[in-house]
């Protein structure tokens, strides 16, 4: 270690007793655990739920034990109600986009990681900090609670398209109570988040050590701050929308209702109001959403690989400037959301452009990993599979997004399994791959124990072969267009898909199931896993120059100077290394990888 | 493991190319006069991408199965053109696809969207509501009636809110529960919403356009097959949305005549 | 000592027991033998308005379900000699608080059958259960939308094949609240809550009020398209008292 | 090269005042509290910070904005109504407030001497705070006279768009108001950084520039 001497003063003093130092921390290591274990909450209700749509679908009369027993009027003796198959779905939708893919990889890992990487003691705004975590916890309850009051959870899906969403319970169960909770909720949530940006950026910008120039931050670094510049965007943006909402349902006033609806023939007293406004606003955030989602997610899988391809990426700045290209590009193209939406025809062209050339960064990305393979010394360990499994993942679903890209195309293929199949590949799975490549990476480090090595291998292998089992056949069913959102297929040219239906049915039940094999690996590692020495997997980046755990003030009152820049691999280290951490005193000028 | 992982990509590959290749489950036949052009597109993009996502997973396979596992002995090479080289390459390669797919999409697109229905095709008016379409042709004055909205009412099936004792243009209006068309006959599809946001999509036709409340939105296609097929709702709408359908049945015009005088007189 | 608080626990079951039985006994008013009833025919005067048919064909399996009999619109439907069926009568007037509280323990029930509802209106008294069942194998929901006014509670829920009946009740009189199911536009019926005795019309038209204590009273006839009459009648102990109503067709 | 943090902060340090004292005045420590991370040049994180916080902001608004416009051009039942003029009176307020915090803080430039509480010059913190109540207080009375004239929130989507944007705005200036009590709090018990006065400042001045183009939109829109 070289390292700065002790500084007199610290940025806050480490809390006291079990409450402070657990629940109300303000340690930026605390509250990122706290977020990873909320996402851990939500993904497994989210994965749950997913079971019963996925049976449902598979055996429509078929009675799902337990289910009747929680929404006895939803599912009477567990027979699912078309409004229930509706309502799961929605929820679904909104704890894995919400309270999964935007929390764990941005929000936990972020939270953890950034101010280590960076050389910080802490997050500028402990407190500010708490909150955003508190808030998120409070949006993701009044979520639940939906479940629990009046006839359910909404139904209007995540993207609650007004008028459904607008009009109240004449327009069907849970269109009532359950949607003013829903928009409540994501509303507190965009709070949460910009409560996060607040920290983030600040944090990036001014508290990076001496030495730690931006050409030498960590891929995730980067990605956590372009993560965090489109989340300030995107959910400033979302809020609002949700409050027009709201005021819709409860204030009476016509933002998203349009005059002379008849519903459930009653003619709705609101008038004038623009039905497209909703869909605008929604997908300004839709879909930098998406990116929202993913970008972490790269920045883990550039980290992790480059790792344990024991060399650094081929080109440093293209990844950062194709990441920033991607950023800056997701608010043009949101647009494809609505090729069919009655959006003029002419400027449906218009966001088709953006969106096949938004492709050409994600390519990029792509090929520079692949070009990084090349010749390496790729290590296998759970970490470097789910990395490697995300780039396949990654490719699958990208490629898919060409379709989607083109309205003439979308005429067939909107609101059909393929838009599923995609957006699952390339948001939910590849993201959740990123989050276990990061777990598998960081878990060490986090909570001083190594996670059982066999159990991650055969985690990865049937998740990875299982995901293609569930999200490949999405998109031949797509291809026949299969209308997605449907709880059931009666008598219409689709009957014929169901024995496609049942087979991702049970390959989603495996897989699912097969998680738990990983819920195991972390509880248990957590308290009887073997300690982790400081650098396990010998890496250069500054979490792996502090103990694990790290201490309360992560540099123990010192200083990290950086002289290096985050990769260092496969050069001739000090000591027979073949890499040079980021505080190596400057002496040690290593060489630029040997060519062969 | 390596070696184990790169065969498994590889078969996953090939695996998925598979059932697209072997054409397992497919969208029904077009039947209409521009679904072809989509058909094409639909084709084309299949056949740039199936080849750029077996490629580069193969490659991602092949580097993994041969640079996995190597020690210190093995030294780090670097991929010839390095990064920049890929940058070309993936400018040129989607790029061209962009132009190629993008370009020549427009095209299919602009037939569909941009070309405004013939002067003698046949209007029909739609309206969505939960759940289910209702249609309404003119009658012999060609002449829509006005629509009262305080006056729908589903009870007595005056779906359309129509004023028959007050409107002429009302009077002679025939309204349906199918849709029935004349082949190779252009229909001009006049489409609004009663209630909420529904989606109009007829496979077969190779149209889908959604209703938007407030909106007075309109399609046009012409049908060159007889048969019958399905109009699906695709743009959520509440709990009754998976049953919210219609049929849409392309006859021989004299059947088409035949079938409109006695949808009349049910009137 | 275990024993004596066994016999404890007995007696204290034992009294609890009688006390319930006792206060149902009591919340029933016994049926006196002096009832009489109203009982008549509703007729219509002039030919009944043409309904149109109804075509199921969004729906193959209510297609397959009418395959023969065409369905139509039951707006307005009649039987021989002009009767009217679907008339709801019900005493308006004359009953005593105690008299119009009680309500019968028969449970009406609302049955959806080939994508129709049968009966097409059911009358029930206030809080009184009725049971929504489905003979369909195709999915159905039922939405009664009261007038918020009244205090009724608007429900809205889908019954799957093969789904168990729906029983539940209505807090406040209303006539009548409409009843629809949304998934199959054409389904539409009438919930008819009123206070105290009431009777239905059967194909021809003709009623029977029963369980009608001795008093002067209004009765009044509703249907769905013709809307309310009402007339006075007086009924002896033990008596049938006869009242005939007759809505003209418009 | 190991380098003596007290060393390299010296220069910039101006010892920090414990929570002791209302007897001694309240010194400025130009070492804002912020972690000594030594990245030279790196302003402190609040400056940083205000302007985050002040584009999410900028986002909402502009996000309304839009649909404002969307909305009027989307139906036919927009009906303008005329700015109640005591708008115009508050105005005048939320600038003169802004003002007299540039007063309060000019005496506090980090090279100027920290006056004791007691000093005329925290007058003008006050001074601005009262003018935030007034503020609020008139937009209150707006809401109050477009009431009287029948015009309530769901009325018309002009006055919906009316008082969802003057309210989302008072809302934040209340928040304003609570940095500046704060910043009043921190003068009585312990240290004031430089930083949270300029953030502040910066909020606050925000708030006037966010009103303005506020009340141009709604005169020339609503």
């Amino acid at each position: 270690m070289h390292n700065m001497p002790a500084d007199p003063t610290l940025h806050h003093a480490p809390p006291q007793g079990f409450i402070r130092k657990y629940i109300f921390s303000i340690d930026h290591k605390v509250i990122g655990k706290q977020y990873y274990a909320l996402g851990l909450v939500a993904v497994v209700t989210g994965m749950v739920l997913s079971w019963i749509m996925r049976v449902h679908l598979g055996w429509t009369n078929a009675r799902i034990p337990g289910v009747g027993f929680f929404t006895p009027a939803g599912a009477p003796g567990g027979l699912m109600t078309p409004e229930l198959y509706l309502q799961i779905m929605t929820m679904h939708a909104t704890l894995m986009v919400f309270f999964v893919l935007t929390v764990a990889p941005f929000a936990a890992y972020g939270n953890f990681f950034l101010p280590i990487q960076v050389g910080a003691e802490d997050m500028p705004f402990p407190h500010i900090n708490m909150m955003s975590f508190w808030v998120t916890l409070v949006a993701f309850c009044v979520l639940v609670s939906s479940f629990f009051v009046g006839d359910g959870p909404t139904l209007a899906g995540w993207t609650s398209y007004a008028p459904l969403s607008a009009v109240g319970a004449a327009a069907g169960p849970g269109q009532g109570t359950g949607q003013v909770l829903w928009a409540v909720s994501i509303a507190i949530f965009c709070v949460g988040q910009l409560l996060g940006s607040l920290n983030f950026i600040p944090t990036t910008l001014d508290l990076r050590a001496k030495g730690m120039t931006f050409s030498r931050m960590p891929y995730t670094v980067w990605a956590w701050f372009i993560t965090s510049l489109m989340g300030l965007t995107a959910f400033a943006v979302l809020m609002p929308a949700c409050v027009l909402l709201i005021l819709d349902h409860v204030a009476g006033t016509s933002f998203f209702v349009a005059s002379n609806l008849v519903v459930n023939d009653q003619l709705v007293p609101h008038a004038g109001g623009s039905t497209l406004l909703w869909q605008h606003l929604f997908w300004f955030f839709g879909h930098p959403e998406v990116y929202i989602a993913i970008v972490p997610g790269m920045g883990i899988v550039s980290h992790v690989l480059s790792t344990n391809l024991r060399r650094p990426l081929l080109s440093y700045k293209v990844v950062i400037g194709s990441m920033l290209t991607i950023a800056f590009l997701s608010y043009m193209v949101y647009g494809h959301h609505m090729f069919v939406s009655g959006m003029n025809p002419v400027s449906s062209l218009a966001f088709s452009f953006p969106t096949l050339i938004i492709t050409i960064p994600a390519t990029i990305i792509v090929l520079i990993w692949l070009g990084s393979i090349y010749k390496s010394r790729l290590r296998i360990n759970s970490a470097s599979l789910f990395a490697l499994g995300f780039i396949s993942m990654f490719i699958s679903g990208g490629i898919s997004g060409f379709f989607l890209a083109q309205p003439t195309i979308d005429i067939m293929l909107h609101a059909t399994y393929f838009v599923v199949g995609h957006f699952h590949l390339v948001m939910a799975v590849a993201a959740i791959f990123g989050i276990f490549a990061g777990t598998y990476f960081w878990f060490p480090k986090m909570f001083g124990r190594m996670l059982d090595e066999r159990l991650g291998k055969i985690h990865f292998w049937l998740t990875f072969v299982g995901a293609y089992c569930i999200f490949m056949p999405f998109h031949y069913l797509g291809f026949a267009a299969n209308v997605r959102r449907y709880q059931a297929f009666v008598d219409d040219y689709t009957v014929h898909l169901i024995p496609v239906h049942r087979f991702i049915t049970i390959a989603a039940l495996a897989t699912g199931a097969a998680q738990f094999i990983f819920l195991y690996n972390i509880i248990h590692s957590r308290f009887w896993g073997k300690p982790a020495p400081e650098n396990p997997w010998e890496a250069t980046s500054l979490e792996w120059t502090i103990p694990s755990p790290p201490p309360f003030d992560n540099f123990g009152g010192k200083h990290p100077i950086v002289t290096h820049d985050a990769y260092q691999y496969g050069v001739d280290g000090p000591d027979g290394k073949d890499y040079v951490m980021q505080d190596a005193p400057e002496g040690i000028a290593p060489q630029a990888p040997a060519e062969s | 493991m390596a070696k184990l992982l790169a065969v498994t990509i590889i078969i996953i590959a090939i695996g998925s190319a598979i059932p697209i290749v072997g054409h397992y489950w497919e969208a029904p036949a077009n039947v209409s006069t521009h679904g072809h052009l989509i058909d094409d597109q639909m084709s084309d993009t299949m056949v740039e991408t199936g080849i750029c996502f077996l490629v580069s997973q193969i490659i991602l396979a092949v580097f993994i199965w041969k640079y996995a596992n190597r020690g210190r002995e093995h030294r780090i090479g670097r991929l010839p053109g390095g990064a920049l080289g890929l940058v070309i390459l993936a400018f040129l390669v989607v790029g061209s696809e962009v132009i190629a797919l993008g370009v020549l999409g427009t095209h299919a697109w602009a037939e569909v969207y941009f070309k405004p229905p013939g002067p003698n095709a046949m209007p029909v008016q739609v309206q969505a509501g939960q759940f289910a379409f209702y249609f309404r042709y003119p009658g012999p004055d060609g002449v829509f009636g006005p629509i009262h909205p305080d006056m729908i009412s589903e009870a007595t099936e005056n779906f359309f809110g129509l004023d028959t004792t007050h409107d002429a243009a009302s009077k002679d209006d025939i309204v349906t529960a199918e849709m029935d068309i004349p082949i190779n006959r252009e229909i001009h599809l006049l489409m609004h919403s009663k209630d909420l946001g529904h989606s109009f999509f007829v496979p077969a036709m190779r149209i889908q356009q959604d209703f938007v409340p407030g909106l007075d939105l309109s399609l046009h296609f012409t049908a060159d097959k007889i048969g019958r097929y399905e109009i699906v709702c695709t743009q959520l709408c509440g709990l009754g949305h998976y049953n919210m359908k219609a049929y849409l049945s392309v006859l021989s015009p004299d059947d088409f005549d035949k079938w409109l005088k006695q949808e009349a007189a049910l009137q | 000592m275990k024993s004596y608080y066994q016999r404890r626990f007995a007696a204290l079951g034992a009294s609890i027991a009688v006390i319930c039985i006792a206060g149902v006994m009591l919340s029933q008013r016994v049926r006196a033998a002096s009832d009489g009833s109203i009982k008549g025919t509703v007729k219509l005067d002039g030919t009944a308005p043409h309904m149109r048919g109804i075509d199921m064909s969004k729906d193959p399996y209510c297609v397959k379900a009418n395959a023969g009999h065409p369905v139509h619109l039951q707006l307005v439907e009649v039987g021989n000699g002009n009767g009217l069926e679907n008339v709801v009568l019900y005493i308006s007037q004359g009953l005593s608080s105690a008299e119009s509280a009680q309500k019968p323990t028969s449970v009406p029930v609302f049955d959806q059958k080939n994508c129709m509802y049968t009966p097409h209106v059911i009358a029930m008294d206030v809080g009184q259960d009725y049971k929504v069942i489905t003979s369909d194998q195709t999915t159905h929901n039922i939405h009664p939308e009261p007038n918020p006014m009244t205090g009724n509670i608007p429900w809205n829920r889908s019954q799957p094949p093969g789904a168990a009946p729906i029983v539940t009740n209505w807090k406040a009189e209303e006539v009548a609240i409409p009843v629809k199911c949304n998934i199959h536009p054409w389904m539409h019926g009438y919930f008819v809550v009123v206070k105290g005795p009431y009777a239905t019309t059967d194909d021809n038209g003709n009623y029977t009020i029963e369980n009608v204590p001795p008093g002067n009273y209004t009765v009044t006839a509703w249907q769905e398209t013709y809307g309310t009459q009402a007339q006075k009648v007086t009924v002896g102990a033990g008596q049938a008292a006869t009242l005939d109503f007759t809505f003209k067709a418009k | 090269m190991p380098v003596d943090v007290r060393e390299a902060t010296k220069s910039i340090a101006i010892p920090r005042l414990g929570a002791s004292g209302h007897d001694r005045p309240p010194r400025l420590n130009a070492n804002d509290g912020r972690l000594r991370t030594l990245q030279e040049g790196s302003p402190p994180p609040s400056s940083t910070a205000i302007w985050v916080g002040i584009a999410a902001i900028s986002m909402t608004f502009a996000a309304l904005t839009s649909a404002m416009i969307v909305r009027q051009g989307s139906g036919m039942d927009w009906q303008r109504l005329s700015l109640p003029n005591i708008l115009f009176l508050n105005t005048v307020i939320l600038i003169a407030s802004s003002v007299t915090l540039e007063m309060f803080r000019h005496k506090w430039s980090p090279a100027g001497k920290a006056p004791a509480p007691s000093d005329p010059t925290t007058l003008w913190l006050y001074v601005t705070v009262v003018l935030g109540v007034f503020f609020v207080a008139g937009q209150y009375i707006a809401w109050k006279k477009l009431q009287a004239e029948g015009l309530y929130l769901a009325s018309n989507p002009s006055s919906s768009f009316f008082y969802l944007l003057t309210a989302a705005h008072a809302v934040h200036v209340l928040g304003g108001l609570g940095g500046l009590l704060y910043i009043a709090a921190r003068l009585r018990r312990a240290t004031l950084y430089t930083s949270t006065l300029n953030v502040a400042t910066k909020y606050w001045h925000f708030m006037d520039v966010l009103w303005v183009y506020l009340l141009v939109l709604l005169w020339a829109k609503l």
